[in-house]
């Protein structure tokens, strides 16, 4: 930890350093550190209003930092500050190399305008992709509707809004700080960040990962009570009440977006919390696994009106929760058996990907490709 | 143990001292034209039920339905479930998935091939019968150490109470027992 | 019959009376005050085990140190390895039968007891290791309200068949074989009690030829359906890895090379049991060193096979080309679990390589030295293979990392002192040797003629 | 040694065995039977209510529509519990003084609504949606039973899901016109042609899928 | 420790004369064979090299395995391995010969092998390989794997030659000794054989249990041949007095055994891979499981497995040898197949195509690997005279 001294005023407050930050600059959030805020908010972080005066809210200068001795436990999602970066060198060998192996795999493509002009597939190439229909199995179809989803990861800006949308969407419960420092976050869509370049002024991107719905879910195939099985429209259906908890989806799924409810995290005894939740989704309960439906509530609400109605769901007419919040319309969501869908339009542009795709999985959520266009002197000073 | 005179006894038994002398008591009694005889032997002695005729136990037949029996239960099971009673895409894979159906047909034919054979035992072994005869003569405890005992059957066509007394006596037995009904 | 230069597998002297009356006198007698200390002590592990496992069904899955990356710990690496340990039970009884290797005689009874206690420790894990363990019926296909059925693709449906199949004929052979020595003990035991349930329990025996001609080819029968049934149980336990698309848990050597492991571990705890129980119920003239020999070449031969699995595995990963196979093992080799990697190597193939040597083999407490080894290593083996392919698998913002707490412990440790127990329990009420296999051999490997029996 | 058991353990041995397996049978055959009994289901069961409303009176009796009450079931999920407001449309004139209805009256007054206790409860898992199945022709008397018979109401079905699979295995079965939705009374005379024909008019797509009902 | 008993002197087991009559038609089909291939090889070079590299691994495989089951036979101490021990041996001394065979399968390098031809530089995955894939280190090793083979052959044939002459009766342990790593060698080196031979025909493939169904696939080839050659040995004397029903009884019991192995590792590594789908691993299955091979591959469940399963099953039957004989052709047969069916789906990848070249360098081969064992067995007694065991093993039953 370190104390944080401007002017008269000091604060004791611990440190995560990030890549990029500007040099001889801090960031300290507002609005921690509250004292009665109930049961979630109370005695959570560190208020930093102590340190700002009315002259100036937004920046202080001259402030003085000092190490102290004392520590203090962060709980982060992603530990691996520094992936896409080579370790550094006082590491313990073994650690740290998850920026290489992200690298390496090829997970988040970003290529610039120029390479884009002289081969606008060059995303496709990163990785391995198998040839399409190659596998033991006669195929499947999908006659109706096929549900898929795409993101632009040009687009996203990392803020996190889906993240949000999603869990109340959802009913995700929060667990904790305890918790996620575990291991056990229960967020149904994440977001990787990614620094690229060096560690001075590295370039960051983000990628929202989320249940792929693989068409060959190796999820679904482990699963003894068939809790997790494919709907007629190519959703990877999660069944909750069906779920017994073997976690066996979770180990075997490559993109690790399930979710376990390793204790009761919902509150179902306080009254007043029902009318928290959306009455769509099922609450759960202790003991099963849980992940992204593509919000099949919403799916399955405009079905119903447009089989009232004798008609097809329009295109945009369902929207998932992520989608919804998205401020850069990064994520699009429709039929990928409609030609005209916009998703459809994603997916076949030359920048669209799909990650892991080696593995046969066949996944319905695709990503296009970031395209950067580096203006060449500002990158050199 | 002395039981009513009234009723009639159920056996006579020799005792042996090895199975050397069993197999030959054996040889004589069956010389002498005895049929309904039994042998008790400590442990197995394949030339003793050899000598007494008994050479193919049908417990292998049984064994094989059972085996038979279990692998397509195990299959048709699977099979039933899988594609006819609730057909469900699993992670893309065809509804009759034959090659993930080997494990389980197998473990369910070794199931009922293991129970064929051990209930098939005790059927044609007569099991459980916890009163027997034999148990009447306190020296048959010792058949279950190291003693070789054999028994000529009253129904025997060829059984005289005394003749075959006198027979038995005469192979050179440790003791001759009346088993009591 | 017996080979220049090796030890008899009885000691000389002995007639089919004197082993009955010394194996069954074991039973039929008071129980040595150590008996008493080592029971009380298993048992109070068995009530650790009870008290964990009543947290964890009322609190959750949560108390475990699992989290997203590691799905499974201790509960799979418990249940792999205890089921393994009960592999070498049915492999002594049922494949050395049918090898005619008759020095099987005098541990396969308690092999076999071995056996049904790993299993029955291994049966628990699955059944608590589940988010709703309540629900843990739901596996098993029966008719319901739902009309929905398990879904057979998956190996934990696989493993539900292939456990109980191999419970139950665990249970059964071993029954079978006991039911002569029931009768020995009916007509030897001299309280009412005893005598009552004894012949309860062995149905009337009487040992008649035609009941001998029938038991021997049932037995005969069992062995060779066990032998395959062993092999498939682990083959169905290696399923559980291999066929999911894991670095680390998909390879095809998979099969056999748990197999092997299996046997590898079963043969270490049973010596890591026979050392110390000869000396104690005095049964040195039973399980004589050439048992001892023999085990430990068997650990050798297994151990061998176990790291030719090792060195294909890390020939393919890189053979493959494949780079998420070759991280795997570099993962293993660097990693943060690197130690447990090398510690597993020091116990599963340097320790064991020791049994090259006569002098280890022929030496009791060398070979119980090695068996342990050997039991922590198969422990560790699993651990690596679990938790390590696990932590890091393929997309790195996903990596944790994993550690036991002390309820992952307790319920380890309560369930070596549940196998204990229940061994213990056993020692006390029925043989662990074979009576009437063991009056089969004496005549065959003394001398003497059994007539020289004083009545 | 001597005899430890009596002859006629024999006999007891073998009927114990068969006993054994008896019992099983006999075990195994009254838990599917319990499983599926009102026990667990509540099917017939007729529960107390606040008010002793009777549908066979209104409906039979008087003939009022289900729509006149359950006024949602065409748009919503819920076919939606008439307010007091709805009982009040006659009760203010007919029977306004009878001491059974004042839980209704005082209802009225003071806005709360009368708590009927549940008859149809669905688990919290299960999403089912009243208008989608109105929408289709699947008539009330279809899982609702012959409510016009129903002094007091009683679940006339089991809810199991084994029950739902039954229609949505085979909606030709069940289906009717539409016209015929709220006709208690209506029996097809060629269900299986009639049905098949209706299937196809109404464009059914009857989902097995999981994420249909369980999301 | 006792010295052997006098009974063992008295019957002597002196080679049956009509060994030589053998040996001279195996001659007579080698160059019929050899002919036919030569002709073959102008004609169409490419398929000769193919068809004699699949040959070649056939008859390779009756040879090691027979050196396996030797050293299972001295490890196992049983005294059911005594009377074919000197048939084991025979096969496995030449093992040598086998070695100057495999010249031809490098000169046709190029021909079979993708990783050979220049073009694989292209590819970046064999590039990976190349370390490993390249032809020197691929002549290096199959030089190392037979030369291994063969000292162990020739050493533990040495000792049982001793062993009739001197009846040492330490000798015995002393081949145990040798056999023990012997035999963990020999698995070692059988599974990167059955890498460099097979697995890299398609280097883009792979599957850690490879090895070991090679190996389980060398076991029933090598008994399939004892048998056969126990059974016309049985009906000549001086074997005929010395084998009897016992004896077959044990071989059918190993044989079913391994055909149990086989399977077991073939279901193993199908349903792994298949339950898998990983796009990497599943293309050498689908080659093998679409147009013509499809037949193949169910030819190999039926009589690989199925058949001869249910047939072993019996004991009458393998009591009986000449039934069991019947079994073992069949599964030698079978063998061939699944060779075949192991390497050319990876040469064409496409459709099933039988060449005469495969029947004519098998006979060839065959012939010529025949005529060398028989020319082997001939030099010995045909049964280790000396052995403690001896006694036990003929008097099986």
């Amino acid at each position: 930890m370190v104390e944080v001294t401007v002017d008269d005023r000091s604060l004791e407050l611990p440190v995560w350093i990030l890549p990029g930050h500007a040099d001889g600059s801090m960031t300290i959030h507002l609005g921690y550190g509250r004292t009665r805020t109930g049961r979630v908010g109370s005695g959570s972080g560190f208020d930093a209003y102590r340190l700002r005066t009315s002259r100036a809210p937004w920046h202080v200068a001259g402030a003085r930092i000092r190490k102290i001795a004392k520590h203090y436990e962060l709980a982060s999602t992603q530990l691996h500050s520094n992936i896409g970066l080579a370790p550094g060198p006082n590491e313990e060998p073994g650690f740290g190399v998850e920026g290489v192996e992200a690298e390496r795999r090829h997970l988040v493509r970003v290529g610039t305008l120029e390479h884009f002009r002289q081969e606008p597939d060059f995303a496709q190439h990163m990785g391995h992709t198998p040839p399409e229909g190659l596998s033991m199995y006669p195929p499947w179809d999908f006659p109706g509707y096929a549900w898929g989803l795409s993101i632009d990861l040009g687009a996203c800006t990392g803020c996190n809004a889906c993240v949000v949308a999603c869990q109340s969407e959802n009913n995700i419960p929060i667990v904790g700080k305890e918790m996620v420092a575990m291991g056990r976050e229960m967020h149904w869509i994440r977001i990787d960040r990614y620094f690229e370049g060096e560690l001075e002024h590295p370039h960051v991107h983000h990628q929202p990962v989320m249940c792929m719905h693989c068409e060959q879910a190796p999820c679904e195939v482990v699963c003894p009570v068939g809790a997790t099985v494919h709907s007629s429209e190519g959703l990877n259906d999660m069944v909750y009440n069906r779920c017994v908890g073997t976690r066996y989806c979770s180990n075997n799924c490559p993109y690790k977006v399930r979710r376990f409810n390793f204790f009761k995290y919902n509150d179902t005894e306080t009254p007043v919390l029902e009318l928290l939740r959306n009455p769509d989704v099922t609450v759960r309960t202790r003991g099963v696994m849980e992940k992204c439906t593509y919000c099949v509530q919403r799916i399955n609400h405009a079905r119903i009106e447009a089989e009232k109605e004798e008609r097809q769901i329009r295109d945009g007419e369902i929207q998932t929760a992520c989608q919804q919040v998205c401020p850069t319309e990064a994520i699009v969501f429709g039929d990928v058996n409609d030609p005209e869908s916009k998703v459809s339009d994603a997916k076949a542009k030359p920048l669209a990907y799909d990650i892991l795709a080696e593995l046969g999985t066949r996944p319905r959520t695709s990503y296009l490709a970031k395209l950067r266009n580096p203006n060449s002197t500002l990158e050199e000073s | 143990m002395s039981k009513a005179a009234t009723k009639p006894e159920f056996a006579l038994m020799a005792e042996f001292r090895s199975s050397r002398e069993l197999l030959h008591a054996i040889e004589q009694s069956q010389a002498a034209g005895y049929t309904q005889l039994e042998a008790y032997t400590p442990y197995p002695i394949e030339e003793v039920w050899e000598a007494l005729g008994q050479h193919k136990s049908k417990l292998p037949l049984i064994v094989l339905i059972g085996g038979i029996v279990g692998a397509f239960t195990g299959y048709l099971l699977q099979y039933w479930v899988s594609v006819i009673n609730y057909p469900v895409n699993v992670g893309g894979r065809p509804l009759h998935s034959w090659v993930s159906f080997i494990p389980v047909t197998f473990e369910t034919t070794i199931l009922f091939a293991a129970g064929a054979a051990v209930l098939g035992m005790f059927a044609l072994n007569r099991l459980p019968m916890p009163y027997h005869p034999v148990f009447n003569v306190p020296r048959f405890a010792l058949a279950s150490r190291d003693r070789y005992f054999l028994a000529i059957g009253s129904w025997d066509p060829k059984y005289d109470r005394r003749a075959t007394e006198e027979f038995l006596l005469g192979l050179d037995p440790f003791e001759v027992n009346e088993v009591a009904s | 019959m017996t080979a220049p230069g090796k030890p008899p597998i009885v000691a000389p002297g002995h007639t089919p009376g004197s082993v009955t009356d010394q194996i069954s006198s074991i039973v039929l007698t008071r129980m040595p005050r150590w008996w008493w200390a080592a029971f009380g002590a298993s048992f109070a592990l068995v009530m650790m085990l009870l008290y964990a496992l009543t947290k964890l069904v009322f609190e959750g899955t949560g108390i475990w140190g699992l989290n997203i990356p590691v799905g499974w710990g201790f509960a799979i690496i418990n249940f792999v390895w205890w089921i393994g340990i009960g592999h070498a039970g049915t492999l002594i009884s049922a494949i050395l039968l049918l090898l005619r290797q008759e020095w099987r005689t005098s541990i396969n009874r308690f092999a076999e007891a071995m056996t049904l206690f790993a299993v029955a420790c291994a049966g628990l894990f699955p059944l608590i290791h589940v988010g709703r363990p309540w629900l843990a019926y739901w596996l098993l296909p029966y008719p319901n309200t739902m009309d929905i059925w398990p879904q057979f693709r998956s190996p934990l449906v696989w493993d539900v068949f292939a456990v109980t199949t191999y419970a139950t004929v665990s249970l059964l052979f071993w029954y079978v074989g006991l039911v002569p020595d029931l009768a020995t003990l009916r007509d030897r035991a001299r309280q009412r009690l005893a005598k009552i349930t004894y012949g309860f329990l062995s149905m009337g025996w009487r040992g008649s030829a035609t009941h001998w001609h029938n038991y021997e080819t049932a037995y005969l029968l069992l062995a060779g359906l066990a032998t395959p049934l062993v092999v498939s149980v682990h083959t169905v336990v290696s399923f559980d890895f291999a066929v999911g698309q894991l670095p680390g848990w998909h390879a095809t050597i998979f099969p056999p090379y748990f197999v092997a492991g299996a046997i590898f571990a079963g043969f270490a705890m049973v010596i890591t049991l026979a050392v110390p129980l000869r000396t104690l119920f005095d049964l040195k003239d039973f399980i004589t060193i050439r048992h001892l020999q023999n085990m430990g070449k068997v650990m050798l031969a297994t151990g061998l096979i176990v790291a030719y699995g090792y060195v294909i595995e890390i020939f393919m990963a890189w053979y493959s080309g494949n780079w998420f196979e070759e991280f795997m093992i570099l993962n293993r080799i660097q990693g943060p679990y690197r130690m447990q990697w090398y510690a597993l190597l020091l116990c599963n193939v340097l320790a064991p390589q020791l049994l090259w040597i006569k002098r280890v083999r022929s030496t009791p407490a060398l070979l119980f030295v090695v068996a342990m080894f050997v039991n922590v290593g198969m422990w560790l083996e699993r651990f690596v293979i679990v938790v390590t392919s696990l932590h890091r698998d393929f997309l790195p913002s996903s990596w944790g990392m994993y550690a036991g707490t002390r309820w992952d412990w307790a319920i380890f440790v309560g369930s070596i002192g549940l196998f204990l127990a229940l061994l213990f329990l056993f020692i006390r009420f029925l043989p662990m040797i074979s009576i009437f296999e063991m009056r089969t051999i004496v005549p065959k490997t003394q001398a003497r003629e059994p007539d020289e029996v004083s009545p | 040694m001597s005899q430890i058991f009596k002859p006629s353990t024999n006999t007891l041995a073998r009927v114990s065995m068969f006993g054994a397996i008896f019992f099983l049978a006999i075990l195994a055959w009254v838990l599917v039977t319990l499983n599926r009994s009102s026990l667990a289901t509540r099917q017939g069961i007729v529960l107390q209510q606040p008010v002793p409303f009777s549908h066979d009176h209104h409906v039979a009796g008087l003939g009022i529509s289900c729509l006149y009450c359950h006024t949602t079931v065409e748009e919503s999920s819920f076919a939606g519990i008439p307010p007091s407001a709805t009982c009040m449309n006659c009760h203010k004139l007919i029977w306004n003084e009878s001491p059974m209805l004042e839980p209704v009256r005082e209802s009225y007054r003071t806005g709360r609504p009368i708590e009927w206790t549940r008859v149809h409860d669905l688990p919290d898992f299960v999403y089912f949606d009243h208008s989608i199945h109105v929408a289709k022709g699947i008539g009330c008397a279809s899982c609702h039973g012959r409510v016009d018979q129903m002094p007091l109401m009683y679940q006339a079905e089991s809810l199991q899901m084994e029950w739902c699979l039954e229609c949505h295995r085979a909606p030709e079965m069940f289906i009717r016109p539409r016209t015929e939705i709220y006709n208690m009374e209506w029996v097809s005379t060629d269900q299986e042609t009639e049905g098949a024909r209706l299937i196809a008019d109404y464009r059914v797509q009857s989902k097995l899928s999981c994420s249909v009902c369980h999301r | 420790m006792s010295e052997p008993t006098a009974s063992t002197h008295e019957r002597s087991f002196p080679p049956p004369a009509d060994l030589d009559g053998l040996q001279s038609k195996a001659w007579i089909a080698a160059g019929i064979g050899i002919a036919a291939s030569l002709a073959g090889w102008f004609l169409d070079p490419t398929q000769f090299y193919r068809s004699y590299l699949v040959s070649w691994i056939f008859w390779l495989s009756v040879a090691a395995g027979c050196l396996a089951i030797l050293m299972l036979h001295h490890l196992s101490r049983g005294a059911w391995g005594l009377m074919i021990r000197r048939v084991l041996e025979a096969a496995a001394r030449t093992l040598p010969f086998l070695a100057i065979l495999f010249i031809p399968i490098v000169l046709g390098l190029e021909e079979t092998y993708v990783w050979a031809r220049p073009e694989a530089a292209a590819d970046e995955l064999i590039q990976h390989k190349a370390v490993y894939l390249n032809r020197t280190a691929f002549v290096f090793r199959t030089v190392v794997y037979l030369g291994v083979w063969s000292f162990f052959a020739y050493g533990l044939s040495r000792l049982s030659l001793r062993q009739d002459r001197t009846g040492d009766a330490t000798l015995f342990r002393r081949m145990q000794v040798i056999s023990a790593p012997g035999l963990g060698i020999y698995c070692l080196l059988t599974t990167f054989a059955a890498v460099d031979w097979l697995m890299s025909l398609d280097p883009h493939w792979y599957s850690s249990l490879f090895g070991v169904y090679f190996l389980g696939g060398q076991g029933i080839a090598a008994l399939a041949f004892v048998i056969l050659v126990a059974l016309y040995l049985a009906q000549r004397e001086p074997m005929a007095g010395a084998f009897n029903a016992g004896h077959f009884h044990d071989y059918g019991k190993l044989l079913l055994a391994f055909v149990m192995l086989w399977t077991y590792f073939a279901i193993s590594q199908l349903l792994i891979i298949w339950s898998a789908d990983l796009p990497e691993e599943i293309t050498w299955y689908l080659e093998r499981a679409h147009g013509g091979w499809k037949w193949v591959s169910i030819l190999l469940v039926l009589f690989h497995f199925l058949l001869p399963f249910l047939l072993l099953l019996s004991s009458d039957l393998k009591r009986n040898a000449k039934a069991l004989g019947k079994v073992a052709l069949l599964l030698l047969a079978m063998r061939w197949f699944d060779v075949f069916w192991l390497a050319a789906p990876s040469f064409e990848h496409g459709h099933l195509s039988f060449h005469w070249l495969d029947l004519a360098t098998l006979v060839g081969l065959g012939g010529i690997w025949l005529a060398l064992f028989l020319g082997q067995l001939k030099t010995r007694s045909l049964v280790p005279v000396n052995d403690p065991y001896l006694v036990e093993a003929l008097d099986n039953e």
